[in-house]
This record gives C-alpha cells, structure tokens and sequence, in this order.
C-alpha cells in the first residue's frame, strides 16, 4: 500500500513542501476568524441593549406612581397564570414520560409542543372574542370544575386498583387516557348541571364582574399558554432520567408513583424549576392576550373578578404613538426596563438554582 | 434462610447432569419459558433450576437471551411494553405469575443488580434505606441499623462510614456497584439476580465486587450473568450456556470450564467460531 | 409474597389518573381551540338563512335579513346594506315577531365591495339589464351597477353542496383579495400573507449565519473560558427578554435613531416624510433576527452538544485541521439541529406581533414591499402582517360580527402555517434525536 | 488435531501454538523414539560410535523439554486455555517429563552397550532384550501415535499392551538371576543386561503413562491409578 | 515499512531489562513526560520506548495515565483545555513539539483507536475515504482502491463489500471498531495508537478484533491501552506496566507475565492489593 | 506462602484455595515421607507388618496424586493464574509426578523387605541401606522444607547435597556386585538389596527434582539439566 510513504520518510512530520496541507492550514486561520467575528457582533448586541434603553430613558420622569398598577399586573397575570398552568403542565408531563406507551408518547408529545407555538394573538383572539362573553355566564361552572376535577380522578384511581381486572386493563395506557378524558368530561357536565341549579344565586353573592375581561380569564388562558412551555421541559426533565434508576426502584419493589415521587421527581428538579422559572418568564413577557383580553384597567386590584393593565400590553398600546423623546416615550423606557431587570432576574435565578440542583444531581 | 427445602417435580432435563442438584433446595426455577419482544422470540423454551445458596453463572453469546431470563424471575419484564413471557417461573416453590401475587414484596425478595452502577442520586444512607422506607420503616434507630448491616455486608461499611450523608453518585464505579448491593440486601432478599454486574468496573474493583459475590453465597442464592467467562469461572459453583434463547447446558463450573459436554459450549469456552 | 399493600396502590393509581387527566384535558383543550377556530372562521363565509319578519306593532313593514345569531330570546338580523358593511343590523326579541318565514325565492346579491343586499327574485328579474338597478325599496340615491355584483344566490334554496361550496368560494375570495381589496375594504389576506413572508426570508437571511457562527464560536472555539460564559450567559437572558421590549429596542434604536440619521444623511430631500426613520421591513425584520437569535443560538449549540466527543476526536486524530473537523463532520450530524433552529425561529417570528406593532406593521399598507419598480424590494416600506390583521380585526371595525370572522379566518391561516413549520421542526429535531442515540455517549 | 478441533479458534496465532506445541511435542517423541531405536541398536550391534550418538544427542532431548515445558508456561499465561485447550497444556506438561525420562533410560541403555560389548551374556540374552526394546519401541511410536491422532480407543488398547512388557521383563530378568547364581564371574555382565531390561521396562511403564494422558486429553477423564481405564464410555461430545 | 532504525539516544533505563530492545527500531519514544491538568498531575516522568513493528501493551491500574500518555504522541492533548505537556516525546526520532511539525501530518502518521467505536454518520466507504479526501485524494478510482486496501487490511472487506454505501452505524459494535481501524489504516499511518479498543465488545468481537491488532502488528506499529491484562497477554509483544503516572516496568509480554520483575507489575498482574 | 505473598489476593477464595493447595502437597508429601521411613523401618525390624502398612497406603497416595492434579487444572481453568500462581500451580503439578513415584518406590522397597527378611545379606549391609534411607529420607524432608518455606537457597543446596546420595549407592552397589561374585547363594538377596539401594538412588534423584521445582517456583528460572543452577543471583524481587 504505502509506495509514496517512503518517499516522504526523511521528512516525516514536515509541512515545508506540501502546497496542500498549507492551503489547509491557511484556511483554519481564516474560518477561525470569521467565527470569532461573529461572536463579537452577537456581545456588542446583546450588551448594547439594555444600555440603549438605559442611556435613552435617561432624565426627569414625574408620574413614576403610574408604573406601580402596571407592574403589579403583570406579576397578577404571571401568578393565577402560573397557579393554573403549572401542575396542570407537570401532571401531563409525569404520564408522558412515564406512564405513556412508547407510540402514545411520540404521539402526544409533539402535539403538546406544537400548541406551543400557537401565536398569542390566537389565543387573545379566541379569549375576547369567544372566551369572555361565555366566561361571563359560566364562572361557576368552571370554579367547579377546577376543584372538583382533581378530586374526581384521584378518587377514580384509587378505586380502580381495588378491581384487578379493571386495574390490569387500564395498564394499557391508551385506555388510561380514554378513562381519564371520559372521566373529566363526566365532571364537565356534573358541574354544569350543578352550577345550572344553583349557579345564579351563589354567584351573584360573590361574583360580580365588572367586565367581562377579568383576571379569571387572563388567568386561564394565558395558564393554558405556558403549558407547552412548562410541559416541554418538564417531560424532558422527566424523561432524561435515566431508566437505570427507575428500574432499580422497580426492582426493589416500589411502585410507578412511588418511583416518581421519591425518585423521578426529585432528579428532575432541576429541570422542573426551570420550567416554572421558564412559564413565569414567559406569562410576564405574554403582550398579545394580555392587550386583547385584559380589558386594559390599571387597577390596584387582587382579585379574580376585576381585570388589569400588564407592562408589556401597556408598551404595545402607547409605544407606537409616543414621541421620541418625550416624558412619556421615558416613561415607557422606564416600564420596559423594569420588566427587562424582573425577567433578568427570574432568569438568573432559574440558571443559579439550576446549576446548583443540577450539580447537586450531578452524573445521571 | 430458607428453610423449607423444595424439591423440583421439574423431571431431570437431559442439560443437566443427572443427579446433580440432587438434594440441593432450589430458589429459583424456570420451566419452558417462552418470550417474545412483540413478535420477536428472545427466549424459546428455557429451562434453568437455580439451587438455593450457590452463585449460578449464566454466559452465552451477546443477544442469546440472558437478560430477558433474569428478568422472568422479579417480572421486571412487566414494566417493559411488549414483552409477553409464558412458562412456569417458581421462586421458591411458588408461581411469580399467581393472582395471589404482589409485585413489590415478589421484588422484595428477589433483588437485582444492573450492569451499569445505578445509585440514586441520593446520600449513600438514603440509597440503602430507600428499599426500608418503601416498606414501612419508618424509626431512625432501626433504619440505620439496617443500613450499617446492609453496607457491611456489601464490604462498605468501612469505606463509607464517614460519609453517609455524601451523595452516592461520589463513589467511584467499584463502590457504587458495592453500594447498589448493599441497597439490594437492606430489604433482605432470599436472591440476588444480578446482570453483568462488573463488566463497567475496572479490573480490582471487579476483582473486589467478585470478592463480595463469593462471600454473599453464604445466604443469599444468586444468579449472576456475565459476558466474561473468566469471571463465571471465579465465582460460580455452578454454570448454565445460554444460546439463541436456550438453556444449553448446565453443570458444576469445575465440569464446565474443563470438560464441557456440548460441542457448543466447548466452543463458546475456548474462542472458538462455528 | 400474597399480602397486598392496598395504600400504596390506591396511591398509585390515583397519580396516574390525575396525570392522565391532565393529559387529557390538554388535549381537549387543543382539540377545542382548534374546533372553535374553524367554527368560526366558517360561520363568516356560511351562507346564512334568510328571513322576513314582521314586527309586532309595526304592521306595515316587514323586515328581510340574514339571520346572524340566536342569542338566547333575541335574533340577530343583519339587512340589505345600502351605504356599508355593517350599518344594516338589527337586534330583535323574539317576543316582538308575529310572523317569520324563510321564502324560498330570495336573492342575495353580494357586491365586489362585500356589501350584501336581498332582494325577491322577481323584483330583480323584472329590472332592465343595461340601466342602473333601481327597485322599491331602495333608499333614494342607491343605484347598482351591474358592473358591481359579484355573485348572485337564492341562500335559502341551496343544498348543502351549494352550500359548501360557496363557502369556500368566499373563503378564497377572502384568502386572495388582492391589493385592490386590501385597499378598499380590508377584505383580503394576501396582502398580510406576503408582507409576513418577506419578513420571515429577510429575518432568516439575518440571523442564520450570526447565529450559527456565534454558536460554533461558543461551542468549538470559546473553551469553557470566562468570554464564553460570558456570552451564553447573555444568550440566555437574551432569550428570556420579552418580546415587546425587543420591539421598544428596534423602536428606540433602529427606527428613530438609525433610521432618523440615515433619513438625515441620504434623504434629505423628502424630509419631514420619513423614509426609513418610520417602521419598515427592514427594521421590523432586524428586531425579529435579534428575537430569535438566542432560539438559532440554542438549537445550534445544542446540535453540536449532541455530536459525540469521540467523533470530534476521531476527526482530529485522522489528521484533519479544526474547520475540516467541524465541516465534514460536526456540522452535519448537527445539521438538523440547525434546521431545527431555522424553523423555530421563523415560527415564533411568524407568530410575533407585539414587537412587530412599533416597528413596522400596519393595519394598511398603501403598497406591498415589493413590486416591479426598481429595486423591487423596498425594505423602508411599511408592511401588512397576518398576526396584526388578527388583532386588528378582533378589536376594530364598525361590522363587528365579519370582522370577528375574519379575525378567526387569519387566525386559522396564522395557526395553520406556524403548526406546519413546527411539526417539520419537531419531526426533524426527533429524527435527529433517534440517529444521535445511536452514538451518544453514556 | 481433528477431534478436538484445536484449530478452530477466532486466534490464529492460538491455533498455530497449539499446532506448534503439538508438533513439538510429537518431535521430541520422534526424537526419543530414535534415541531408543539408536541404544537399541548399539546392543544388537555393539557399536561404540552408537553410544556416543546417543549420549550425544541426550542434550538435545533435555533441551526440547525445557523448551516444551517453558512453550506451556506461555500458553497457560498468556491463553488462559480452557476445557480441551487446558487439557492439551496439562497433558502435554506431564507427556514431556516423561519422554524425556523415556529419552534418560535410552541413554542409559545405550552407555551399557559400551560394557556389555564382547560379553557372552549379551550374544546369548541379546535376543529376547531385542525382541523385548521392539515391543517398548512399539509402545513408544503407538502411544506417539495414538496422541498424533487423538486417538482415545488407541491409547486404550496401548495401555491393555503394557503387561506384556511386564511379562519379557519377569522372564527374561529371572533368567539373568539363575544365570548369575549359576556362574559368579558372568555377574557383572549380567546384571549390566538387568539394568538394560530395567530400563526398558520403566520406558514401557512411561507409555502406559503416555497412553493416560492421550485419555485425558480426549475424554477429560484422568484415568491414572484406575485400574486400566475401566469402562470407559465409546464417544464424548454430544452433538447438540 | 521503516526503513531507518532510530537508534535511541536514551540510555537504558531501569525500567527496561538490559538489552531487550538492541537491534530493535523504536517507533515511538517518550522521555521524562510530566503531564498535567490544570494543576492536577497525570504522568510524572514517564520513560517509554515503543519499538517498531510489534504490538506494544499499556497496562496499569485505573486512572494511572495510560489514555493521557497515548495522547502525547499524536498530540491530542492540544485539544484538552488546561492540559499541559512537558518533556521530549518523539515519533520516529523526530520531536513532535518541533516548530516545523504540521499536527495534521503528525495525525496522519500516528493513527488512533478510541474506547468507543466512532464511525462518522457517513457511509462505509466515505468514512474510510475521509482522511484520504482530507489529503487531497478526489480521483474516484484512486480511492476505490485505496477504500478497499484498508477494508482488506482491517479484515472487514467481505462483510461489507457489498453495503459500502450503506451506513456505518448499521454496522454491529464491532464491525464499526474495524471500520474505524480501516479509516486509520486508509491513510497510511506508520503508528497506531489504541485506547481500549474492545472494551467494549462482546468476547467474540473481542477475539476478533484481537487477532486484526495481531495480524496489523507485521507492518505497524501498535501501542496498545488495555484494563485487560489477558487481552495484554494475549495480543502484545511487549508489555509496560504504568502505576499513579510512571511506568515502571517494560518487558517482553512472556516475561512480564510469568515472572515480572518487580513487586508492583506481580501484584497487578496477579490480582492482590498493596 | 510469605515470599510470594500468595496470601494477598484481592479474591479470598483464591488465597484459600491456593493455600490448600500447598498445604495438601505437604500432606502428601509428609505422607510419602512416612511412606518411605515405614518402608526402612520395615527393612530395619524385619516386620511384614509394616510392609503391609506401606503397601495398604500407598493408594493414598495415588488418590493424593489424583486430588491434587484436579485441584491444579480446576485453579488453572478457574482462576487464569499468572505469574508466581502459575508458576505455583506447574511446580505443583510436576512435583507431584514426582511425590507419586517417590510413594512407588517405597512401596517397592517396603515389598523387598519381606523378601529380604532373615536374610544374611540384609543383616550384613543393611546398615548401610538404613544410612542410606536416612540420608534420602532427609533429602525427601529438607525438599518438602524448602517448598514449605519457598526457600530457593536451601532448595538449591539440596540440590547439591544430591551427590552425596549418589555416592553411597555407587559404594553399596559395588559391594553388592562384589558379594554376587563371591556368594552365587546368595545373588537373590543382594540382587534385591540392590533394587532397594537402586529405588533409594532413584528417590534421590526426585528430591532433586522437588528443589528444581521450588527453586522453578520462587525465581521463575527453570534449571533442570543446566548443572546445577549455576549462578543464580540472590535475590528476585525488586521492591520499586
Ligand atoms: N426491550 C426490548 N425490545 C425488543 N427486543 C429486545 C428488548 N430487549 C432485548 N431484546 C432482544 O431480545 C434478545 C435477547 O436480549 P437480551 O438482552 O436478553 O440478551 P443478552 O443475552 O442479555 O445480551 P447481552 O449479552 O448483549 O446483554 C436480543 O435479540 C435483543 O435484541
Ligand atoms: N480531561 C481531563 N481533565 C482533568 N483531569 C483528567 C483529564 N483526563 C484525565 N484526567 C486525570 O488524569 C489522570 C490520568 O487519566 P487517564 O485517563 O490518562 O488514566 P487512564 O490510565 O487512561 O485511566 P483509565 O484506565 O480509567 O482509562 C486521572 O487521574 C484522571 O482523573
Ligand atoms: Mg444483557
Ligand atoms: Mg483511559
Ligand atoms: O524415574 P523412574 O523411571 O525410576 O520412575
């Protein structure tokens, strides 16, 4: 084989006299360049930005007070959006990746993540336009539903493994997903009727909207919002864990929930506080639905009934007709660099912890 | 251990030796299994006594089927989607596919070992008493008397008992190995299956982790698969060749290692191709 | 190995129909969304009843309209619309009717404006063909051309086939109007559907190979040196930024101070108009690049943190320099990792809106970005985007129930398009994900 | 070679040690066979330079040993043989001890040529010592051959054959003695001719020795101090 | 292959029994390595003579800087960051840290064999035709040729003459650790380095794979890592054996292994602790 | 066991099983020592009894023989030994080839005895038969010693001390001859003298062998037919 290795045996690790190997050679030092280039332009980015709007918001601002109903909406819409969206995200995320059949996970998953990447503007759509006339007849019923439903399927659960027949068939997961759906769906109607009987009186003793557009909706939806997000990660999380560890679990005979409780859960902590870190990132920055469904009222208010003004819907509405440079146009700079800062820190947070649990996990 | 002695109606099969097990209670018995990976045959009619207080060694050719048949015996193979076994799997005398049956105490007493070192990602004290908790445990005393009793019988007590609150996943591979056996023996277990179970190690924590197989034959029945025949022939009293989904031949290490029977086996021993 | 830990089990079962549920409603919740959307966006195009009505206490006129709505004990009907879309509709309890038909031999007739008028058959037929249409009825000083109808039905003697089919005749009538249409009336999606498109190419073109190299910079060159951390650690944030205030930046930065200055320099001569100092295609497709770098960034880092050490290695040790190792090797294994990003990128760029209302987006554009006059593309134009025609619609126009369908119909469009982008993006990242298994490190 | 299948496995350089190793063993037997044949020879003959063949040759004999023995050495550390490979090893350890043992007595045999030379014991018992080194030559090469083949039922019949060594060597070593009481001046002689039939009759008891190991080799059997191979079962492998 | 015998100009070390590499060419030399990463020390004065045309073993315990050392010679530790190199190493009497040394050429000359069968993602042929390509090879029929050479030479050809353009992860494990010892050998090394080449092999692919190295060993030169003390016996001429970054003792394999000269290379080589 | 620290093997099992190994090559040896003094004592008193003894435990030895080749192959197949434990297991194995014919040939003259009995000639030198047995007898002990004790410089000095055992045979068998001569009556007697002398001789020689073996053993040289292991160094072991 090797005729024309000889030839170069005198020299054996020399470049002088190959053409070829210093066009190679030359070429690696102007890749190298352009790559080094291009990071530097992407830092000049990211860096300036924040400066810019610093540097731009720069000099006297009165109305300060106004920011205050602004920022306290936002953190409202993040927190009910949270509160409904995240266990209902980490619940779906545990049976994907742990009780789901191999098919029904590849089938579900991507289903999920694709909701992810419904525009906002869909979802503000469809919670003005459709969601906030029947929330508005409809707030018992879902009240209901939210408690009721849990309670519900957990009481199914438990009384199904009683019944070994019942509890070997529904070990197919495809029928656990049917049951459950059914399930919830009973619970729908249940309380409907229920808030059809006695919905107007109740309701009207502690509810009363001002507006159909209140925190209730923008709770729900912009919950239903982040699911994906939290969901996504969650099952990830979830998911990574290697199979080495739930079957030593198994093997010393705990069972699927136990396993998740005790094992799975815990290793993928990191995983899940970044996606409660990532889905308030995310509800906090949310514009559209907020713009569309809030109803837009500053108000310094904590409930569910009335509705709010969030930073970023408030940048949306006034950005484009302010003028450049006046107090107002600072004011907006103001506001945007307050959410800047909070999501900043959320997300500092989110990497810190993260880190630590990850390091804390290390070797998965 | 184990006291009541169960003897086999299982009639000698012609790849044992007659009398061989003669008089040898047996903890774990597989009669005519039949496995299938969705309509893939992984296992095609195995038959495997395993007797009580011996390590029994199960080698063969990459892909024959080993660990499909070790998890017949804790029905691990249940938590894998499609796979269906039929035949008669006895552990101790008594049908692991019976109604009467629960899962967790059947794995109880049957505890596993993998191939790859899988402490939880817990302190070492807790990896130990996570079986103990599972059941019930609940009194600090008593847990950790368990666990010192589970660590020293894994040969780690004196590596370990400094650092019982570090993570596990600080131990080196050889100790994490140990670690996941004393975990397997905090629950008390009348057998131990394990898996390839040093073939991540390197070669003195091997020869350590063999060390401890030895000594636990004393009380605890084990069923070990290995790929390296070497280490079948160092630890085992007893050997059984698996190929393409059967149980070849099975007889006393001593046997197998200088006079195999099979031409297969022999074969399989000594290096060479058919 | 019989006694059975009941506890435990119920537990145990309890968690998985909880977390089933959980998926469950999920996927109700998906299948609801999408439901609604298309009932919606269909009942704007449907071809509605029409009814005659006579008033209680108003006995010498009846009314003939669409019937809109049945809102619980009051109709909504909608009547010819002689001036507008949307100054016909009248809402009436159904208390108040004494008769209600539905004859079969109505004629709607739809204008090229989109405005719709009834008539009897025989009215209409009774009319000259060549002079200006004028029957009883109309208020004085409507004439209909006939040069201005665009179609003319029997709504109530239609089967369902009919039916359809007119449906969808509207609806791409809807998707297609043109310019002209977007102009007069609103009418019309193409518009929006070029203008978004524009956006996304120019946007891509901007930030895949920024993205990229910066991600093989971090990745291959960096280390695990402070400037690296430095620079992920800004990526990171970057992608946690609001969108909003991306578009406040592209605002603040390229609309009025680089366009400002620019407008100073090149085209003094048009000032006070703005030219590039008002939001364009240009700057809007800028903000959107810097949005959607962090996503570029992390998919491609993440790609190439997927391609094993030990073929980086094994690349290195047959002699091959860093650039060959990185291109006849990394990248392409790392490739659908890239496209992934790409894709990511230009669906969240398809779906943005907020930022895209302070750099650019109008309600209506007085031309498209591009045309056939030299040089074809105007990147200082502003443009018409589908996520803004949504909002626009939803919110504004005095025909509240068209523009609500209309409003879903673009949402269904927007929806349609960004699953479409998506579901190629997770198919790829998944086939990626199987082949990567195959030499993952573990 | 063939029964055992030695030349099957996946190392080539495995199989062609044990080729080697076989070869070499068979070449030390040829070797001690001839060294035999050769102090043979020098008694029928009553050649001198026959002798010094053999004393000469001895040298080589013990070096093939040494040289055998250290070729196991390697193969047990560095193989790790097993089942039939191991018992190739072992067998062979034990077979070179004894042809080289084998090898010593021809030496011995052959320096009492030299005193024997002229003696009129050794023209009258020269025969029957003749006949008696053909059997064990026979012995020799048949046990030789029976491991050249792996020949299990050979080696068999070989070890049944060892008695009737045994039976010359009582004949003609009681004939020595009566010679010896009846004529005192032809003792030295005599008993030079004692030691030669002593020595082949300890060559015979090697090849027993031989034929033992060949057993073992092929049936994994150890058939030592057994009482001549009782009941040994015909064939070993099952086909399965 | 290497014409030119490189007389070392080291004098005998200890290490090395006097005389036991005369006349010999030696491939490889490492003189007083100290190897550190970051500030933790990996090899602390390593002597090592790797002679031409034999297969060279590397044995030693755990973490003992066996992978490290083979990294010095075709200089991948470049591409370890905080990994620092000191001492005179040298590939056929020239120094690798000389100014005029190309690392591609350097590479291309000392080739390498990971742990983990690497195949690029890439078909057969391409991933054995990529380091000819690298070179500037294009002619088609030049690197048929060249392609099947190598196949032949990593004994793989038969099996894969007919799916060259079929993927190389399609291959079994060890197919693909031929495969990836067919691209080294497609551009004509004169040195191959192996890092636990079939640790992770099942022991058929093993033996296989074992008697590739020993069939390579006529026309290259091969240094060789290995935990497997049996596979060092069975394969090497020569073995080292390394302890916490020196090696200590270098000999033939037959000596080393039936009796090592020092106390250490016996304990290893017998399975006892210190 | 301490010279080669056989003793420190990570696998305990290992440790036992070579130690019991060892231990059981000195039982047999002491076994055949015993043996071998029966057998002289047998010659001594005159007492068939002790003939039988020797003769009824002589199969004790051969199942000895047998227990401990297997134990050597099942360590060999089980445990890959190298090294020193190699090299343990193959002195093991030839030394005891040779314990069993050292067992052989106690029997053999343990059988004279009887033949012997009451008989003038054994009166006459069976002081010097008895000196000899002492002296071989100690050899056969000081062997055995120098394994236990894996001592290749005593080993090495037995080895030497060989030719003194060939000396006294050399002067007993030419009395003998001497006396064969003389008394043709008597030529039975002395001829069976002379197989006990010639067995003691040959008992020797395997003590030889033995020392061979342990020297084999604790310096990994083999110094059969080199002369007498010439210049060995003192000491293996370099402690690094
Ligand atoms: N989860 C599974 N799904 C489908 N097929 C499987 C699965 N697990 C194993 N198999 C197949 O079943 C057969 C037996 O597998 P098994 O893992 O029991 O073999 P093994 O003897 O343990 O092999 P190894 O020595 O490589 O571990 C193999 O052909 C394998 O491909
Ligand atoms: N990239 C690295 N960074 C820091 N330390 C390292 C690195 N690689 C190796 N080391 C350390 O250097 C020492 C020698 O490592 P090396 O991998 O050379 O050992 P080895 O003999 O090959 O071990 P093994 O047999 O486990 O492969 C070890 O202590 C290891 O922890
Ligand atoms: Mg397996
Ligand atoms: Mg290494
Ligand atoms: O060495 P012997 O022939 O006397 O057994």
């Amino acid at each position: 084989m090797p005729a024309d290795l000889h030839a170069t045996a005198d020299f054996p690790l020399s470049i002088r006299r190959d053409a070829i190997l210093r066009g190679r050679l030359r070429r690696e030092r102007w890749v190298a360049r352009a790559v080094a280039a291009a990071a530097a332009l992407v830092l000049l980015a990211v860096i300036g930005m924040p400066a810019f709007l610093v540097l731009n918001a720069a000099g006297s601002i009165d109305n300060l007070s106004t920011l205050l109903p602004l920022l306290v909406g936002s953190l409202r819409a993040s927190m009910y959006a949270l509160l409904f969206g995240f266990p209902l995200a980490v619940l779906a995320a545990i049976w994907c990746a742990r009780f789901a059949s191999a098919r029904l996970r590849a089938l579900i998953k991507p289903l999920l993540e694709v909701f992810e990447a419904v525009p906002s503007v869909v979802l503000g759509l469809v919670a003005a336009l459709s969601l906030a006339p029947w929330l508005a007849h409809h707030v018992v019923t879902v009240l209901l539903f939210l408690i009721l439903a849990p309670l519900l399927l957990a009481f199914c659960g438990a009384m199904s493994e009683r019944y070994p027949s019942v509890a070997r068939r529904l070990a197919r997961s495809h029928w656990q997903l049917c049951a459950a759906t059914l399930a919830l769906l009973a619970t729908a109607f249940l309380c409907n009727g229920l808030a059809g009987m006695l919905g107007n009186s109740i309701a009207s003793a502690f509810w009363e909207p001002a507006t159909p557009w209140n925190a209730l909706l923008i709770g729900l939806v912009l919950g239903v919002a982040i699911v994906p997000t939290v969901f996504s990660i969650a099952e990830d999380a979830l998911f990574g864990v290697p199979a080495s560890l739930a079957d030593g679990a198994h093997a010393l005979g705990a069972t699927r929930w136990q396993t998740i409780w005790r094992l799975l859960l815990p290793a993928a902590s990191p995983g899940l506080l970044a996606a409660l870190l990532l889905g308030f990132g995310r509800a906090l920055g949310e514009t559209m639905i907020v713009l569309m469904a809030s109803g837009n009222t500053p108000v310094l208010d904590l409930g569910l009934a009335s509705g709010l003004r969030t930073i970023a819907a408030n940048l949306a509405l006034e950005a484009p007709i302010a003028i450049p440079g006046s107090a107002q146009y600072r004011l907006l700079l103001l506001s945007a660099i307050a959410l800047f800062s909070l999501c900043l820190i959320v997300n500092a947070m989110a990497e810190m912890v993260r880190g630590w649990l990850r390091r804390r996990y290390a070797r998965l | 251990m184990i006291e009541s002695v169960h003897k086999s109606v299982l009639q000698e099969s012609p790849t044992t030796p007659a009398g061989l097990l003669d008089g040898m209670s047996i903890a774990l018995e597989a009669r005519d299994i039949v496995l299938d990976y969705g309509s893939d045959r992984a296992l095609n009619g195995v038959h495997l006594q395993v007797p009580s207080a011996r390590v029994t060694a199960l080698v063969g050719p990459s892909g024959c089927g080993k660990s499909s048949l070790l998890r017949c015996f804790n029905r691990l193979n249940d938590e894998i989607p499609d796979c269906r076994v039929r035949g008669v799997v006895q552990v101790q005398g008594r049908d692991v596919h019976g109604d009467d049956v629960a899962l967790p105490e059947l794995r109880r007493r049957v505890g596993m070992v993998f191939q790859r070192p899988n402490p939880f990602p817990l302190s070492v004290y807790e990896n130990v008493a996570f079986g103990l908790r599972l059941s019930g445990l609940r009194k600090r005393r008593l847990l950790d008397e368990r666990v010192e009793t589970a660590l020293r019988a894994a040969a780690l007590w004196d590596e370990v008992r400094d650092r019982l609150e570090r993570s596990a996943l600080s131990l080196s591979a050889g100790q994490q190995q140990r670690l996941v056996m004393a975990r397997a023996l905090a629950v008390e277990p009348e057998i131990l299956l394990m898996d390839e179970p040093a073939s991540m190690l390197d070669p003195i924590s091997t020869l350590k982790f063999e060390e401890l197989v030895v000594s636990l034959a004393q009380r605890y029945s084990v069923l070990l698969v290995t790929h390296n025949m070497q280490q079948a022939a160092r630890v085992a009293d007893f050997t059984a060749f698996m190929h393409s989904g059967r149980v070849l031949e099975f007889d006393a290490t001593d046997a197998m290692f200088t006079n195999p029977r099979l031409r297969q086996t022999e074969d399989y021993i000594t290096g060479k191709l058919r | 190995m019989s006694e059975r830990a009941r506890p435990v089990h119920a537990i145990d079962g309890a968690g998985r129909w909880l977390s089933a549920g959980a998926v469950g409603l999920c996927l109700l919740l998906l299948a609801g969304l999408l439901a609604l959307l298309v009932q919606q966006a269909s009942s704007a195009f449907a071809v509605l009843p029409v009814e005659v009505l006579s008033l209680r206490g108003d006995p010498g006129d009846s009314l003939l309209g669409e019937l809109v709505e049945v809102a619980g004990d009051r109709l909504v009907i909608r009547g010819s619309e002689w001036r507008r879309q949307g100054d016909a509709y009248r809402r009436i309890a159904v208390a108040d009717l004494t008769t209600r038909d539905r004859p079969q031999d109505i004629l709607l007739i739809r204008l090229r404006d989109g405005r719709h008028w009834f008539v009897r058959e025989a009215v209409y037929r009774s009319v000259e063909r060549d002079e200006p249409i004028v029957w009883s009825g109309m208020p004085a000083g409507i004439v209909l051309h006939h040069s201005d109808i665009a179609e003319v039905i029997a709504p109530n003697r239609l089967d369902w086939v009919e039916r359809c089919r007119t449906l969808l005749s509207r609806a791409w009538l809807f998707l297609q109007g043109g310019r002209a249409q977007a102009v007069a009336g609103g009418d019309g999606l193409l518009a929006a559907l070029i203008g978004s498109a524009l956006l996304v190419i120019l946007m891509s073109i901007l930030v895949m190979p920024l993205g990229v190299l910066t991600a093989l910079w971090m990745h291959e060159y960096a280390g695990s040196g402070w400037r690296a951390r430095l620079i992920r650690a800004s990526v990171s944030n970057l992608a946690a930024v609001p969108s909003v205030i991306y578009g406040l930046f592209g605002l603040a930065l390229f609309v009025h101070t680089l366009g400002g200055s620019l407008d100073r320099w090149f085209y003094a001569e048009r000032l006070p108009a703005p030219t590039f100092g008002a939001g364009g295609l240009l700057w809007s497709a800028l903000t959107l690049a810097l949005l959607t770098l962090p996503v570029v960034i992390v998919a491609t880092e993440e790609g190439l943190s997927r391609v094993p050490r030990s073929l980086r290695m094994g690349a290195l040790a047959l002699g091959a320099t860093r650039s060959e190792m990185l291109w006849n090797v990394v990248l392409p294994v790392a490739r659908p990792a890239l496209l992934t990003g790409l894709i990511l990128a230009v669906s969240r760029a398809a779906g943005e809106v907020a930022p895209l209302m302070l750099v650019g987006v109008v309600k209506l554009a007085a031309a498209l970005p591009v045309d056939a006059e030299f040089p074809w593309l105007h990147p200082s134009r502003a443009f018409m985007h589908l996520g803004h025609v949504v909002y626009d619609q939803a919110l504004s126009g005095n025909d509240a129930v068209r523009a609500g369908g209309r409003a879903y119909a673009a949402a269904l469009l927007l929806l349609a398009l960004v699953v479409i982008l998506n579901a190629i993006a997770i198919l790829v990242r998944n086939r990626l994900r199987e082949r990567s298994r195959q030499f993952q490190d573990d | 070679m063939d029964r055992l299948h030695l030349d099957q496995h996946i190392s080539q350089q495995f199989n062609s040690e044990l080729a080697a190793l076989t070869r070499q063993v068979l070449a030390m037997g040829g070797l001690v066979e001839q060294q035999l044949s050769t102090a043979l020879q020098a008694h029928a003959e009553q050649d001198a330079r026959r002798t010094d063949e053999v004393v000469a040759r001895e040298s080589e004999v013990n070096a093939a040993e040494l040289d055998i023995d250290a070729r196991c050495t390697q193969i047990l550390a560095r193989r790790q043989p097993a089942a039939s490979d191991l018992r190739l090893v072992l067998a062979v350890v034990r077979m070179v001890t004894d042809l080289e043992r084998i090898g010593d007595e021809a030496e011995r045999i052959a320096k009492k040529a030299d005193k024997l030379a002229g003696a009129e014991v050794a023209e009258r018992y020269g025969m029957r010592l003749a006949q008696m080194g053909m059997l064990v030559r026979d012995q020799l090469r048949g046990a030789l051959d029976t491991f050249a083949r792996m020949d299990d039922i050979g080696a068999l019949e070989r070890l049944r054959r060892d008695r009737e060594v045994d039976v010359l060597y009582k004949e003609l070593a009681g004939m020595l003695v009566e010679l010896m009481q009846q004529d005192a001046a032809r003792v030295p002689a005599a008993l030079e001719l004692l030691w030669c039939a002593r020595s082949l009759e300890r060559i015979g008891d090697r090849c027993k020795n031989l034929c033992e190991q060949v057993i073992y080799l092929v049936r994994g059997k150890d058939v030592r101090h057994t009482g001549l191979a009782r009941s040994l079962p015909p064939e070993t492998h099952v086909e399965g």
